[in-house]
């Protein structure tokens, strides 16, 4: 039998957390994500989870705070300028080494900009806004199968090592349907010894980001995150390659730009010219090592985003010193053409 | 095969939900779909619209800038549509409630009394229905007339599924009108 | 004798029926022709029974209706 | 001899709005702009527009406008009145922005008794966005996030903002009112213009709360809407005023 | 015979605390503490600390504890309770942390009727970072931020958390006192008691207001600092129980 | 007369916000930026200005959008997390074009970290941690001389291009004293025809980051945004250099961590070797053009910061094509020593 | 018949002198010795006079005071 | 000619006053200087130092790991920086209030009786300006004498300047002790 259903990538996000184990998730709507809350709002009670409407982002990301902390899987979701209000709190959860999911399907920007679907938190994303020295793991899924896919994923990742990861979808990819097979439900959670749990027959536990004395506590600290983010680096990369074999040109994108990348890479092999799609997953980890190995063997990159250029600067990092890094883009919510792509790298050739 | 539709009309007509189900249909036959409504703002002065695109190769945007096939169940979604659509393309519109001034002589238009067949029905809200009827009939290589009816049950929430033996008549009395 | 009219902007008017149903003359009624939105709108069907009371340009939230009052001429 | 008695504000804008038909939004810009029109002072007032369906409001009034984000827009017209203490400073807000995300800014603009006025649009939904519980939302009102009715055991009772803002000293003029019917619209009309005029007479703060139709989000005909408001709205948000310390009642 | 009839709590550690000296911190500390080990629950408390003076609380006390960010501990309280319905959340906080930055999070935590407690120490002052004013700092008050004393006129009058969150409906015992004496200190520990024992018994939000002395930023030695509790603080926040639904009281 | 007085970094600033013209100030406490205010709330009353405690870093920001809206020269200041959390309304602002100042007086991350100076919030000012296609002019002072010099050359600097304009110090250069010579008071402040004054006898101006309709409104805004940054990138990037015209290993640093370099370098030479300074002071703009240059020349560039590495990434992308870029620093608070820094450049010998 | 007294951990002590103005019989006092925080603490000089109310326990915010109560033996 | 200095003492003893005035000194005589005070959650506890940096070079960090010099103005703060002073500093303490149990042979003790110099001036507060006359009579590259005098008028606000001829009286007394 088909298990294929046609479901909305807000939906599958949402769908996906259940089959996850997610049961607490706070949200304060914004377009284009408000499905998810909605679905939320009917599904988690069925399942005897916690949908609760906080009465900010902030406010938001401070209950899952609260909730990680307590030992469950906690989600939150948003759209880019709630994502920005959340930073402090993607800060202290990370310094606090708290495993949540965020969600951000991406909006133009900046400001209130429009709701259109973008790639302007790139930067946002996987540098940070909030303070200090943390990462987060950054997945960027391509279609509403891979929305469903990595949200497991994602919150496998955040329990696996202690981490924020941030699921970066954009308006497109929230709010479209395709056909999806559901994943399977996730059987059993990892053991949360760490948790608040009550110190009943056992030592306190806290959970804090405060490293106040000695002086150099708070480095330890660093020092001791830094190593997360290095294992992190080295084991959990992922990208797609598409036809980059024999390939003289390659697109670099993610997400939607990358669906659009695809099709440009089947018009121009039609043209005889070889194209080819590197389509990064991990934004953080970052594939460096892929791309100077790409960057090695082709004559150009032609980097593709839904923004003024973001990426681009990391794809210059790792692949510039071997080749040439173009860019092109389109922004405040529109999707780059196929056919401009085209003409683009045709004029390479 | 690759076709890029968009269903537009006011908010009580169903035409996001005509669009799910021709994607639903889509989906059966093993082709490349998706779905996206307008949403947000847009939405604001009661018009909608949803974009499908059904294709054999990956749906690379779901995003229709010139659509093949605009299905416009009112007039003022006719309006915003019809200078969009590229050349050749298909616009059926709901002679209902549209007068219509074609302004494009080089697209195709096809009146359907969407209404007129719905209310045979003893049906306010079956509009859409009709459309999809003879849009699979004009367009077979969309969906089949059965995909479309099976569709309907997967795209209805069981609450609602009542109506679906309504809006199988009125699907299938639209599809059997002479094009 | 005309005491007042209500002046209605077809155009403005998004057709949500407010104004007909606080007229106190029960003077209006929505017309069969829509506008180039689509829409339908009020039409004053009898403009002699108009108080000018101007309770459906008070409603009317897309100030689509202004009103005009006739005053005797003093004698 | 013929007179228009009513007639078009000169105050706003001749586009149409993006507004729902039988939105509320659209009385109360109305009403504004009669306000501006009769105190003449459209040419000194700045309006900060909140982040919700009337995020747009500065292309329907002719004033100078500003966008606030979301929640904020009392904190941003303290900015502006704080330069500007001769203008007229007006925060137009709904009950998202102004009791969840700005419940901080609202509270403290009106403790430090900022000489602004806070026109304060409340629909018991979060419009903008598709209908969302708002704090202000009804118990047991259906909305996009509370698909089986708001649960006050769960989440709470709605939340009064005039009785909240009543506690504090410094609000010099606090009332509500509503926008379902032509008296309730022309006493609206009236708690406008004192809450301006307390402002231009460099009073103190203003606060007017104005219950609203969104039957767009409340799955209603405008209509319907109407008569919810007044049926279900108004006995949990009774229409009075709660406070003027004075203000001059103007013809 | 002899007994020992004030000992050392059970439940708090035996490390110095970083408080200065004469700091009302350190009494609320031990009134938990006290109350924590005579209902036998520090095994079963979940604390959380705000930023602020307290922010170390988790290292006095022997239950587990969570940082919250500055002003966001009822939201993290909230957190915590919907996973752990069965143990006792305490969120401690200041007033800057809770009615400054954190009065969004204090008033909707306080409307949902979250089944958490929250001990709310007001010592007029943003002790922590050396002594700026506070949402509660008195009128004429100098501070930091304040060199002139507090102005009234610019920045409004001190707020008054009992009185505010007792606009609210769902909040079950809200209660102000003060650790100035040792007859309020007594008081105190009764109302921390009563609050943690409406927790325990699922009753419902619990809100315990209690004045304190911030000796240092006060910049009085702390016998000074109690009579100015007194003597200034006391008469604009009076000591009382603004509501109790019906928690039994408790030997 | 000798004009140097002793004076705080934090009232620097504050002086020198107010010698610029800035009589609109707004903030919330945190530490170690706490004398700014404190030197505001007594200062500004003086001279007719506005000191205004905020509720929140938010509401501050805020309040400080809406002065700067009604044309006035308006500054906030904060320290890492309540920085974090004005991310949104820097987006805001930026979108919306208003000119105005944030001071971020760096503190250890990340999280509620510490209290001590650090440079862990480079990525949050240079790369932004709010939502969309933004930048915002980051200035480095590195002494309390420049943090009162750069803050007047912050509020022309907004003003000249309608940007938020960030001056990124730390918390050791906030709360040290040294010898400095008060600025020039400015005399005459940029006529602003934008500003929000009332629309009496013209048109109504609107300020606002929303760009709803048509489609491409938002991305045309974006254009003239990049427009505006370019021009930027290419007149107002400053940097000064301290012995490099014949280095053979060049320190890159900024703020605090580059005055330790400078020490390391005299030692280095006193040692023999070749040993130089490239010391940023815009950090946005990057003076990529600079490193390139000095890449191409010298054999190995370390950059220092108190940051588990972050303005690496930008000397990389710059200088890395040309030379080794290598790395050093503390984190947490913590203050590179200028012997470690020697030693690690021996090593290179 | 000593009826109490109070246990003082000189080392917990921060001198904020507390005890001092609550104890209702004057037995408290300041030392003149520092503990090893250089701080002055107090010191009982007529544990005779102590009536165990606690008192000086309950306000002593270091939890530096506990006290003893003395029950005559019953009979 | 460098030097590392750290004042220490507990609140009101003028700790970070006294830094600040041997900075100005220092500052008017030519020599890069910086001062920094502890903040924050340090201070709590009611301790204070700060750390002055007097140079005939640029200053690299304010922030004094190992200092040459220590002026020690209670107990808690001799405990504090004894272990941390560098070979052969220098460490004044305030012989009023600590009662010295040297830890350290390979550091230089000097005792001042800062209260008691103070005291005999009538003032409660100079304890500080006690320990300045002493240093510069022993450190005299950091500041001269009418150095630090001028220095007092430009570090103290106008409201509390009436108290300089004190402060000045309870410097020079100290200074002209026999070191
Ligand atoms: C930071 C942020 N959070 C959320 C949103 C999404 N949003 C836009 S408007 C709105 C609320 C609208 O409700 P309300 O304030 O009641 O205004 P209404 O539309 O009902 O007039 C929300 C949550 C946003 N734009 N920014
Ligand atoms: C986002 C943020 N803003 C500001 C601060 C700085 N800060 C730390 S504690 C505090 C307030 C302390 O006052 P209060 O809450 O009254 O607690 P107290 O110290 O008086 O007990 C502030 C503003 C911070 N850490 N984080
Ligand atoms: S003015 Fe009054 S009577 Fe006339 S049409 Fe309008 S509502 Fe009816
Ligand atoms: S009230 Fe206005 S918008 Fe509504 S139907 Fe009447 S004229 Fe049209
Ligand atoms: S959604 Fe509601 S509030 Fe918004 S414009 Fe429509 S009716 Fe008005
Ligand atoms: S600063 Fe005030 S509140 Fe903080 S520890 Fe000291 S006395 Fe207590
Ligand atoms: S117990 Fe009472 S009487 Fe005894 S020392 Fe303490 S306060 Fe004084
Ligand atoms: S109350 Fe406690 S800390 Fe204070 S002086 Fe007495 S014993 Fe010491
Ligand atoms: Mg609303
Ligand atoms: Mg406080």
């Amino acid at each position: 039998m088909d298990k294929r259903i046609l479901m909305k990538g807000n939906e599958a996000i949402g769908e996906a957390a259940i089959l996850a184990g997610c049961r607490h998730y706070f949200a304060y709507p914004i377009t284009p994500q408000n499905e998810i809350p909605a679905y939320m709002s009917k599904r988690l009670p069925e399942v005897g989870g916690t949908f609760l409407q906080a009465e900010s982002e902030i406010a938001a990301v401070s209950m899952v705070m609260g909730a990680s902390a307590a030992g469950a899987r906690a989600m939150t979701s948003s759209s880019s300028p709630g994502i920005a209000l959340k930073q402090e709190g993607i800060s202290y959860l990370s310094g606090a080494q708290l495993p949540c999911v965020i969600v951000n399907m991406m909006r133009g920007g900046p400001g209130l900009g429009n709701i259109a679907g973008a790639q302007g938190d790139y930067y946002q994303a996987t540098r940070g806004g909030g303070n200090g020295d943390y990462r987060t793991i950054v997945l960027a899924p391509g279609n509403v199968q891979e929305l469903a896919d990595y949200t497991i994923k994602a919150f496998e990742l955040a329990d696996k090592y202690r981490v924020v990861v941030l699921i970066l979808g954009d308006g497109y990819l929230g709010q479209m349907s395709e056909p999806l097979v559901l994943p399977e439900a996730v059987k059993s959670l990892p053991p949360k010894p760490w948790a608040l749990t009550g110190a009943k027959d056992r030592a306190p536990h806290t959970i804090a980001s405060l490293r106040l004395y000695p002086d150099n506590y708070l480095e330890k600290h660093n020092i001791e995150l830094e190593k997360i983010y290095t294992e992190i680096k080295k084991k959990e990369v992922i990208s797609e390659s598409f036809m980059t074999d024999d390939a003289d040109f390659v697109l670099a994108a993610y997400g939607t730009s990358s669906r659009v990348c695809k099709k440009a890479v089947r018009i121009l092999r039609k043209n005889g010219i070889k194209a080819g799609l590197f389509r990064l997953i991990t934004l953080w980890p970052f594939p460096s090592e892929e791309l100077e190995v790409l960057g090695k063997r082709v004559k150009k990159i032609l980097t593709v985003e839904m923004s003024m250029g973001q990426m681009v600067d990391d794809v210059r990092m790792s692949a510039g010193k071997f080749t040439e890094v173009d860019f092109y883009g389109r922004a405040g919510g529109m999707i780059p053409e196929a056919e401009k792509i085209v003409e683009r790298v045709k004029s390479y050739v | 095969m690759h076709n890029e539709i968009i269903f537009a009309g006011f908010g009580g007509q169903g035409v996001i939900l005509a669009g799910k189900i021709l994607s639903i249909a889509g989906m059966m036959e093993g082709k490349y779909v998706s779905h996206i409504p307008s949403y947000g703002a847009e939405m604001r002065g009661g018009t909608a619209n949803c974009s499908v695109v059904i294709s054999e190769e990956e749906v690379a945007s779901p995003v229709i800038d010139h659509p093949d096939i605009c299905v416009a169940l009112n007039s003022p979604s006719l309006a915003k549509f019809e200078p969009r659509m590229k050349k050749g393309g298909l616009m059926i519109y709901n002679s209902s409630l549209i007068n219509l001034k074609a302004s494009r002589n080089d697209i195709e238009y096809l009146a359907v009394d969407a209404n007129g067949i719905a209310e045979r029905h003893g049906s306010t809200r079956g509009v859409n229905m009709a459309a999809l009827g003879v849009l699979v009939k004009k367009m077979p290589q969309l969906a089949s007339l059965d995909s479309l009816v099976e569709a309907l049950d997967h795209a209805i929430s069981a609450r609602n599924r009542k109506h679906n033996a309504v809006n199988v008549e009125i699907i299938k009395e639209a599809y059997s009108l002479p094009l | 004798m005309l005491k007042g009219k209500p002046i209605i902007n077809q155009e403005r008017c998004k057709g949500c029926r407010l104004c007909i149903g606080v007229c106190p003359k029960n003077i209006l009624e929505m017309s069969e022709e829509t506008n180039r939105q689509g829409v339908h709108f009020p039409v004053c069907i009898d403009e002699s029974k108009c108080i000018a009371c101007a309770f459906c340009a008070t409603i009317c939230p897309d100030i689509a209706i202004e009103i005009i009052k006739f005053t005797p001429e003093r004698e | 001899m013929s007179e228009k008695i009513y007639e078009y504000p000169k105050s706003i804008n001749d586009t149409a709005t993006h507004y729902c038909a039988g939105c509320g939004h659209g009385i109360v810009h109305k009403l504004l702009a009669q306000c501006l029109d009769e105190l003449d002072i459209a040419g000194e007032t700045l309006l900060v527009a909140p982040v919700g369906c009337s995020v747009l409001a500065y292309n329907y009034l002719k004033v100078d406008g500003l966008e606030a984000a979301h929640g904020r827009a009392p904190a941003v017209a303290t900015g502006l009145k704080r330069v500007h203490k001769d203008k007229i400073v007006v925060s137009y807000q709904g009950d998202g922005d102004l009791l969840a995300i700005g419940t901080a800014e609202t509270i403290h603009a009106a403790n430090r008794g900022e000489k602004i006025t806070i026109l304060f649009i409340n629909n018991a939904i979060y419009g903008m966005t598709g209908g969302q519980m708002a704090p202000t939302s009804l118990e047991n009102q259906v909305t996009m996030t509370s698909p089986r009715g708001r649960d006050v055991g769960d989440v709470g009772y709605p939340i009064r903002a005039c009785e909240l803002i009543n506690t504090l000293e410094k609000p010099y003029y606090i009332e509500r009112c509503s926008v379902h019917d032509v008296k309730s619209i022309n006493k609206t009309k009236k708690a406008i213009k004192k809450a301006l005029t307390c402002q231009k007479e460099g009073l103190g703060y203003s606060f007017v709360e104005i219950l609203s139709m969104c039957p767009t989000n409340w799955g209603m005909d405008p209509v319907k809407a109407v008569e919810w408001l007044e049926n279900s709205m108004i006995p949990y948000y009774p229409l009075k005023v709660f406070r003027d310390k004075g203000v001059k009642a103007d013809a």
